[in-house]
């Protein structure tokens, strides 16, 4: 048993089975509401958590991912008829290119430079979705539902398995990614980049590929966001959203790929624990965010972790 | 040519702003290598505070001038305490700027209950019309505002190149430990640039007011115009951000008249990646003397 | 001068330091020999108080210091030119001998601080032609020797030297060692030599420690050790001497 | 008369400062070379552009006959210029083992998407990479501590890690700045020992900076000395150890 | 085993949410307003308003008995925050109508939500599209006026005056992007050309670029369309420039505090707004005077301020949904067939309603007054 849980495998399974399973035990379709955009999130930010905790690529501009993989999959299924599941991947590949433009400032750019390029990268995006976006800054709806031949994800709970399912897989994916030595060639780009020149890697393709599967999931967790909330508008796709996962990434810890679950996990679900301070909630939630990362210096994970190994030797 | 004359004082205008915020990067960045994303926020802090001490409790300018002031850099002063001392010889520098980023919050809630949400104003340093240049116009503000620019280059080129204690505190940024190993007391030192910028940041939220007003929430705004404009002329030298201030803000004018006012940011954006190709640090910074920096 | 008794140290848990005690007298130079990992550098660092002890007390000119503060060492006249170097990188060769003296400099010893700079131009012309460049753009070689200088520019009381020989010029690395001699001579300073080139460091110690898995194994006048079997076997490499042209 | 390496009349200026003045500079197959001369002699800087980190502002550069000047490091990498820095450039988050890995990855890589999908485990290269990376390090000495993560390493040791890293990508030849600097006479000696070995064993040439006048004075076969980005001298160790105007410049006097 | 720790915390995590959940007698209502963030300016006083409203309706014995709960949820002026706040008062709190929210981008953000649940939702945004196409909005109404309307008010005081040509600006968000559309299109109805067409962000600080281009391009007026901080920011450049034109502010414009902020450069500006700036100022038989005096006093006896246009916009989806609970229970179904068939003739502080099948918001041109600013206060032009 311990092993299983050990294995990041069986473990992550079981730890979105347990939000599904929390999802039919408390039949509230409200929490399934906030536990879906926590599966969203928690996709957005493994995408950055890839980019960030592995190949140590600052970006801020993954708003602009999560908006075009949200507008074309919406413009693919309403004006080509495409069918949602299709139109979602098309769009996430389609955004993923756009990921060159980050790619390639990467290859020069490092730390807060990087950091101000993506920023303005992602806020071109924004704008330009204002300007030409279907609806202007007003938004356009009746974005169809994500369906599967007949079948239609009508209620959050259909959502809430689709979302933490898809989520389990690319959490796999990513986790086969951490430690094959594809990953830790990533890892190496942290540490010397020069090094790896003279190694005779390719950090032109190097960072262009870790950029578009970054960009990739965001995209798609963008798109599956158009087809739950069936309307969208620019503002939700401004940088805010860019900061708010990598509040996500950094608090969960960055470090592992846990993070990005936890994380998300804590920063959605973190406003509905302070609903009940109303207005207050402001201050309290700069406050948790402030003293969360002053204490769990190593995330969630690293936190967790801590208390799990004094649970062991006790 | 009179609107492009036009063009260019409303570019100075708005870049005047940037540049100001800008700067503002630079005092902290130069002794930690931090980048305090929380600087919009102190900017409301010293636009709001001014307004309550001048308007609110009627004291006279220079008093509410100096209270303004003192009041930010003691905030800074806690935030550094706070947030930035626990941290700041163990944490990852990305942690830091997002320890700022969520103070930043942290400080916004509480601008919101301090001051509410509408958004205030107060008189200009000198009242009366803007001044003309043949047809085009300029508010008086601004120039106070060049002055303020002017004189806070030359303190912190004087400070931070001519100075032993200046050059200390940049030691701190690019090797603490050696720093600590010259016997340079590295906390007092990162305590001091957070006073300082804080007290910087105040008096751009004093200047900038009487312009464009200021409300609990146009903190995240300033920061990212200010931060882009560091970036676009070179962080951590001093001429270069202002330079990039005021290129931002006259790039951003003169594509709103000429091309597109819609697609300004857009425009201005893509011509900043695009410099960034070019020059990655910054127009006015070597990418050799970025490089040997950590960040 | 500096007293060290049963000083441990420890990286997480690894056990580096194990009850380490020396001292090094007034106007003495101290060599510290020993293998690469051997935990020379974790005792300098522990000196300097980037590391803190678990046990044992340092003594410095009869003051415990062991819990002050790296700031505080250096103001007591403790110096370290570390491993890595820790050149200011960006700021100027002569910003960098500047920080130096952070600890004495004030505008009226600016004359002070001016012959102390020629001095050691003289002594390293390669710095006065390259004052105004960056640190961090000068050659392996001369940025080791920036930061010997910068250390020298200090006037500390005890100066700890990490493998100063290290990525210098055989002809530069001997009027280094000329100059330490000197400084011990003018100045009374005393030096802990840590350095690879036991043979030349024996040369100019007064004494020397052994070090080996975190223990001290050997301690004795540095005349003897030259005659040590052990020793010239270890770190002397007695067989190529011979041939070897210094 | 075929040399594995040629690059000739190298010129380099950073700013306004004249590094290399027209160097010329050849190596024969299965050989291994040391260049000499005092700190700021463009040693370093002409062993950058060897390898592609800088551009020269003229001259030529050939391997193997074939013109590489313009070659990306990358290529020249592929080709097999391998090389090792003087002021480290380690993977340092990285474990001893996994430094090598990365280099034997480099070689043969194994793409984004086999390594999404399939993992370790649908991996067969990784069991070999991993074996092979341990003979490597085994080569240098470091076998023993293959999990320990590099930046944990005293700083000698990390000089080895590098060669082990370098060797990963079985180079024709190996260009080594300054790999004895930080080690004491015995390992200096187990270094010389396995640079030779691995000329002798693999034909493998070595191209050395260093300052260690007993091991430059052992093992090469011909040495060039800098000085101010100039050629000084040339020839065997023999003769170059007698050359006044080195000792003058360079080697200096008996204490 | 981790698996195991991090399961006890999700589930405590998971309950702590759940627990603040409650259900009581009280007939609930809810409300999503820009409580806070870049409109909290306009939710601020629609909170302030629903709260007023509330105590007042209990006080009075609550809605036949029962007491009436208005549950307000800040959407922090952000569309999934508003969309979020939507699917909790739904499904959580089982609201039988919702107002708000405050903004045109946030309105359309929840309709699909609120269509597919079937509550009637009163926005009190101006969007024309909030409430059109009507037949796609079946649960759909507003209090605030058209941008329409407003547009149409503008122009045909333009027409009389023998304006021709305008220059238009407007914010890049979702209230300047209606206005926009609304300005382009209705122009030529009223013979009005539109000779410049300029936009700025909701953070810029200067708006002189684009005032001096409409300018230049001929404009014989300008029309500004924006709220918040950015609309006095235009006045001011207006009037640094000494265009010599005049300029018009959208229905966004009714706050006094935007006159205090703007000082002597607010002078001559005109704006179509509701009556409630200027209620004193009307005749006494006017239908809405009373309604109008009594909320007015009302709001500044609790609040020390005075109620702008927003508060109106709030307090009249209010008293429709009240009136509606009143007359048919708390049925959501009824409410909104109550809403659609029987607020006819019915006086509101931002106008006379008239809702029918064909128009769910029931104000036109006819409830604005042009107002100008004259000495730091309103006055009605005639
Ligand atoms: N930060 C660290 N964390 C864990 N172990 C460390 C760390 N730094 C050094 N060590 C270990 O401590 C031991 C002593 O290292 P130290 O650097 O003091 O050796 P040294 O004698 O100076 O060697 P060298 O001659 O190579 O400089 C080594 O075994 C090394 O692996
Ligand atoms: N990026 C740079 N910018 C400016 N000057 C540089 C740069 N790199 C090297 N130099 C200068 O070029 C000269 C040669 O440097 P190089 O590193 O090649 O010397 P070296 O022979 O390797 O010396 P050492 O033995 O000290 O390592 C030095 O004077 C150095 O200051
Ligand atoms: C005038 C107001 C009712 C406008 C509102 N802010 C909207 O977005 O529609
Ligand atoms: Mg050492
Ligand atoms: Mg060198």
């Amino acid at each position: 048993m311990k092993k299983l849980l050990f294995n990041s495998y069986s473990g992550s399974l079981f730890f979105c089975l347990l939000l599904l399973f929390a999802g039919f035990l408390f039949k509230d379709p409200y929490l399934n509401t906030v536990l879906v955009m926590a599966g969203l999130n928690a996709l957005s930010a493994l995408g950055l958590s890839l980019l960030m905790g592995l190949a140590g690529q600052i970006s801020l501009g993954h708003n602009g991912f999560y908006g075009l993989g949200a507008y074309f999959s919406a413009i693919l299924t309403l004006k080509y008829n495409i069918p949602v599941p299709l139109s979602i991947i098309i769009s996430a590949s389609l955004s993923a290119l756009f990921s060159i433009f980050l790619a390639l400032p990467a290859l020069r750019l490092k730390g807060h430079y990087l950091a101000v390029a993506t920023l303005a990268f992602g806020e071109i995006i924004y704008l330009l979705l204002n300007e030409w976006g279907p609806g202007g800054p007003s938004g356009f709806g009746d974005i169809p539902k994500l369906n599967f031949g007949s079948y239609t994800l009508e209620s959050p709970l259909a959502y809430l398995i689709f979302i933490w399912l898809l989520f389990w897989v690319f959490f796999l994916f990513s986790q086969n990614l951490t430690t094959s030595t594809y990953g830790r060639t990533l890892k190496a780009l942290h540490s010397s980049e020069i090094a790896l020149k003279t190694l005779g890697v390719n950090l032109l393709s190097l960072k262009i590929k870790i950029f578009m599967l970054s960009a990739f999931y965001t995209a798609l967790s963008g798109g599956i966001y158009a087809h739950f909330v069936t309307f969208l508008s620019p503002a939700n796709f401004s940088i805010f959203y860019s900061i708010l996962i990598l509040m996500m990434v950094m608090i969960g810890g960055m470090h592992s790929l846990w993070g990005a679950l936890l994380g998300a996990l804590f920063i959605t679900l973190l406003p509905e624990v302070l609903r009940p301070f109303k207005e207050y909630d402001v201050l309290l939630y700069g406050l948790v965010l402030t003293f969360g990362l002053l204490f769990f210096r190593e995330g969630l994970v690293g936190t967790i972790k801590g208390w799990f190994q004094k649970w062991l030797i006790s | 040519m009179e609107l492009f004359l036009q063009f260019f004082l409303s570019g100075l205008t708005v870049g005047a702003i940037y540049a100001l915020i800008g700067l503002g990067f630079n005092i902290i960045y130069n002794t930690t290598s931090i980048l305090n994303l929380a600087q919009g926020e102190f900017v409301v802090l010293g636009g709001l505070g001014m307004w309550f001490f001048l308007e609110k409790l009627g004291l006279t300018y220079p008093v509410a001038f100096i209270l303004t002031l003192g009041i930010a850099g003691l905030t800074s002063l806690l935030m550094e305490r706070l947030t930035i001392r626990p941290l700041l010889e163990k944490a990852d520098p990305l942690l830091l700027i997002l320890v700022t980023i969520a103070f930043s919050i942290l400080l916004k809630g509480f601008l919101m209950f301090a001051f509410g949400k509408d958004p205030y104003g107060f008189a200009p340093l000198t009242e009366g019309a803007p001044i003309l240049l043949g047809s085009a116009i300029i508010q008086k503000q601004v120039l106070w505002i060049f002055l303020f620019i002017i004189l806070t280059i030359l303190f912190l080129v004087v400070f931070f190149n001519k100075t032993l204690l200046g050059r200390a505190m940049k030691a701190c940024a690019f090797d603490a430990l050696s720093a600590k190993l010259m016997g340079i007391k590295t906390s007092r030192m990162v305590m001091l640039s957070f006073i300082l910028s804080g007290i910087f940041a105040g008096l751009a939220g004093i200047l900038i007011t009487p312009i464009t007003f200021m409300e609990y929430d146009r903190g995240p705004m300033l920061t990212i115009k200010g931060f882009t404009s560091a970036i676009l002329g070179g962080l951590g030298s001093n001429w270069g951000v202002m330079a990039g201030g005021f290129l931002l803000g006259i790039l951003e004018s003169m594509i709103a008249g000429y091309i597109h006012s819609g697609l300004k940011d857009a425009i201005a954006l893509l011509l900043l990646l695009l410099m960034l190709l070019f020059r990655p640090a910054g127009l006015f910074q070597s990418a050799k003397t970025a490089g040997l920096r950590k960040l | 001068m500096l007293y060290l008794k049963g000083v441990s140290a420890y990286y997480g848990n690894l056990h580096i330091l194990k009850k380490i005690s020396l001292h090094v007298g007034e106007g003495e130079i101290v060599a510290l020999l020993g293998a690469n990992g051997a935990g020379k550098s974790t005792l300098l660092k522990t000196l300097m108080g980037i590391l803190f002890p678990k046990g044992g007390e340092i003594l410095f000119q009869n003051q415990k210091i062991e819990f002050l503060s790296t700031e505080e060492r250096v103001r007591l006249g403790l110096s370290l030119v570390p491993e890595g170097k820790g050149l200011f990188k960006p700021l100027s060769v002569e910003e960098n001998l500047l920080l130096g003296t952070y600890t004495w400099y004030n505008f009226k010893k600016k004359k002070e601080f001016e012959r102390k700079l020629e001095e050691i131009y003289a002594l390293f012309p390669i710095l006065k032609t390259k004052r105004k460049a960056p640190a961090g753009t000068l050659s392996g070689g001369q940025q080791q020797i920036l930061a010997i200088a910068r250390a020298f520019m200090s006037n500390p009381k005890l100066l700890l030297l990490d493998e100063p020989s290290m990525g210098i010029a055989p002809n530069l690395v001997l009027e280094i060692f000329q100059y330490i001699q000197n400084l011990r001579e003018n100045y009374n300073l005393s030096i802990l030599l840590v350095e690879q080139n036991a043979r030349l460091a024996l040369k100019i110690a007064d004494r020397v420690y052994v070090m080996e898995t975190g223990k001290i194994i050997y301690e004795g006048e540095a005349k003897n050790a030259l005659e040590n079997p052990e020793i010239q076997r270890a770190y002397l490499g007695r067989e190529v001497d011979r041939e070897a042209p210094l | 008369m075929a040399y594995l390496l040629e690059a000739t009349n190298i010129f380099k200026s950073f700013g306004g400062l004249e590094v290399l003045k027209g160097v010329n500079l050849s190596l024969e197959e299965g050989k291994i070379y040391a260049l000499i001369g005092p700190n700021g002699a463009g040693k370093t800087t002409l062993l950058n552009i060897l390898n592609g980190l800088e551009k020269p502002d003229s001259g030529k550069i050939f391997f193997h006959g074939k013109e590489i000047t313009s070659l990306s490091p990358e290529n020249r990498a592929k080709m097999g210029i391998a090389r090792t820095f003087q002021l480290l450039e380690i993977f340092t988050e990285l474990s001893l083992l996994e430094n090598v890995m990365v280099a034997l990855f480099a070689k043969k890589p194994w793409g984004m998407l086999k390594s999404l999908f399939l993992g370790e485990f649908g991996n067969p290269r990784e069991g070999e990479i991993k074996s092979q990376a341990l003979t490597y390090l085994e080569e240098v000495g470091l076998g023993s501590k293959a999990k320990e993560l590099a930046k944990n390493l005293p700083a000698g040791e990390q000089k080895l890690l590098e060669i082990a890293r370098a060797l990963a990508l079985e180079p024709r030849l190996l260009l080594l700045d300054e790999p004895a600097a930080g080690l004491n006479h015995r390992e200096t000696r187990f270094l010389g020992e396995v640079l030779k070995r691995l000329n002798e064993k693999h034909g493998l040439t070595i191209l050395l900076i260093e300052h260690d006048m007993e091991l430059v004075m052992n093992i090469s076969f011909r040495i060039t000395v800098l000085n101010f980005g100039e050629v000084l001298a040339e020839g065997p160790p023999a003769e170059i150890q007698r050359d006044p105007e080195v000792i003058k410049a360079y080697l200096g006097e008996e204490l | 085993m981790a698996g195991l720790r991090v399961l006890l915390l999700i589930l405590a995590f998971l309950f702590s949410v759940i627990g603040f959940s409650y259900s009581k007698e009280p007939i609930k209502i809810g409300a999503i307003l820009s409580v806070t963030g870049p409109a909290s300016f306009i939710g601020e006083q629609e909170k302030n308003t629903l709260l007023l409203l509330a105590e007042e309706v209990n006080k009075a014995g609550g809605i036949n008995g029962r007491p009436l709960e208005v549950i307000i949820e800040d959407s922090k002026s952000g569309e999934s925050q508003a969309v979020l706040s939507a699917k909790k008062l739904i499904e959580r709190d089982k609201v039988v109508a919702i107002l708000g929210p405050s903004t045109t981008g946030e309105s359309m953000a929840v309709i699909p939500i609120i269509s597919q649940a079937k509550i009637p939702l009163i926005s009190l945004a101006a969007g024309t599209g909030i409430t059109e196409p009507v037949n796609e909005r079946y649960w759909v109404f507003k209090t605030a006026q058209y941008d329409r309307s407003a547009v149409e008010a503008i122009y045909r005081y333009m027409q009389k005056k023998g304006i021709q040509k305008v220059g238009i600006l407007t914010i890049t968000n979702s209230f300047g992007d209606q206005g926009r559309k609304a300005l382009l299109e209705l122009a030529p109805k009223f013979g009005i050309q539109v000779v410049a067409d300029e936009r700025y962000k909701p953070e810029d600080s200067d708006m002189t670029v684009q005032l001096l281009k409409a300018h230049k391009a001929g404009a014989q007026a300008i029309i500004n369309w924006s709220v918040g901080p950015t609309q006095v920011i235009v006045v001011k450049n207006w009037q640094a420039l000494k265009l010599n034109i005049p300029l018009f502010q959208s229905h966004g414009w009714g706050s006094k505090k935007n006159i205090q902020l703007a000082g002597s450069a607010a002078e001559g500006v005109i704006a179509p707004l509701g009556r409630i700036v200027v209620w004193d100022k009307l005749p006494e038989k006017h239908p809405q005077k009373k309604i109008l005096e009594g909320f007015v006093r009302a709001y500044e006896a609790k609040y020390k301020t005075e109620p702008g246009t927003f508060a109106g916009h709030a307090y009249d989806a209010f008293m429709m949904v009240v009136e509606a609970m009143k007359k048919v229970g708390p049925d959501s179904a009824k409410i909104r067939d109550y809403i659609e068939h029987k607020i006819k003739n019915w006086p509101g502080i931002s106008g006379v309603f008239n809702i029918s099948p064909k128009d769910h918001c029931g104000l036109d041109a006819s409830s604005f007054e042009m107002v100008v600013v004259k000495k730091g206060d309103w006055e009605i032009i005639q």
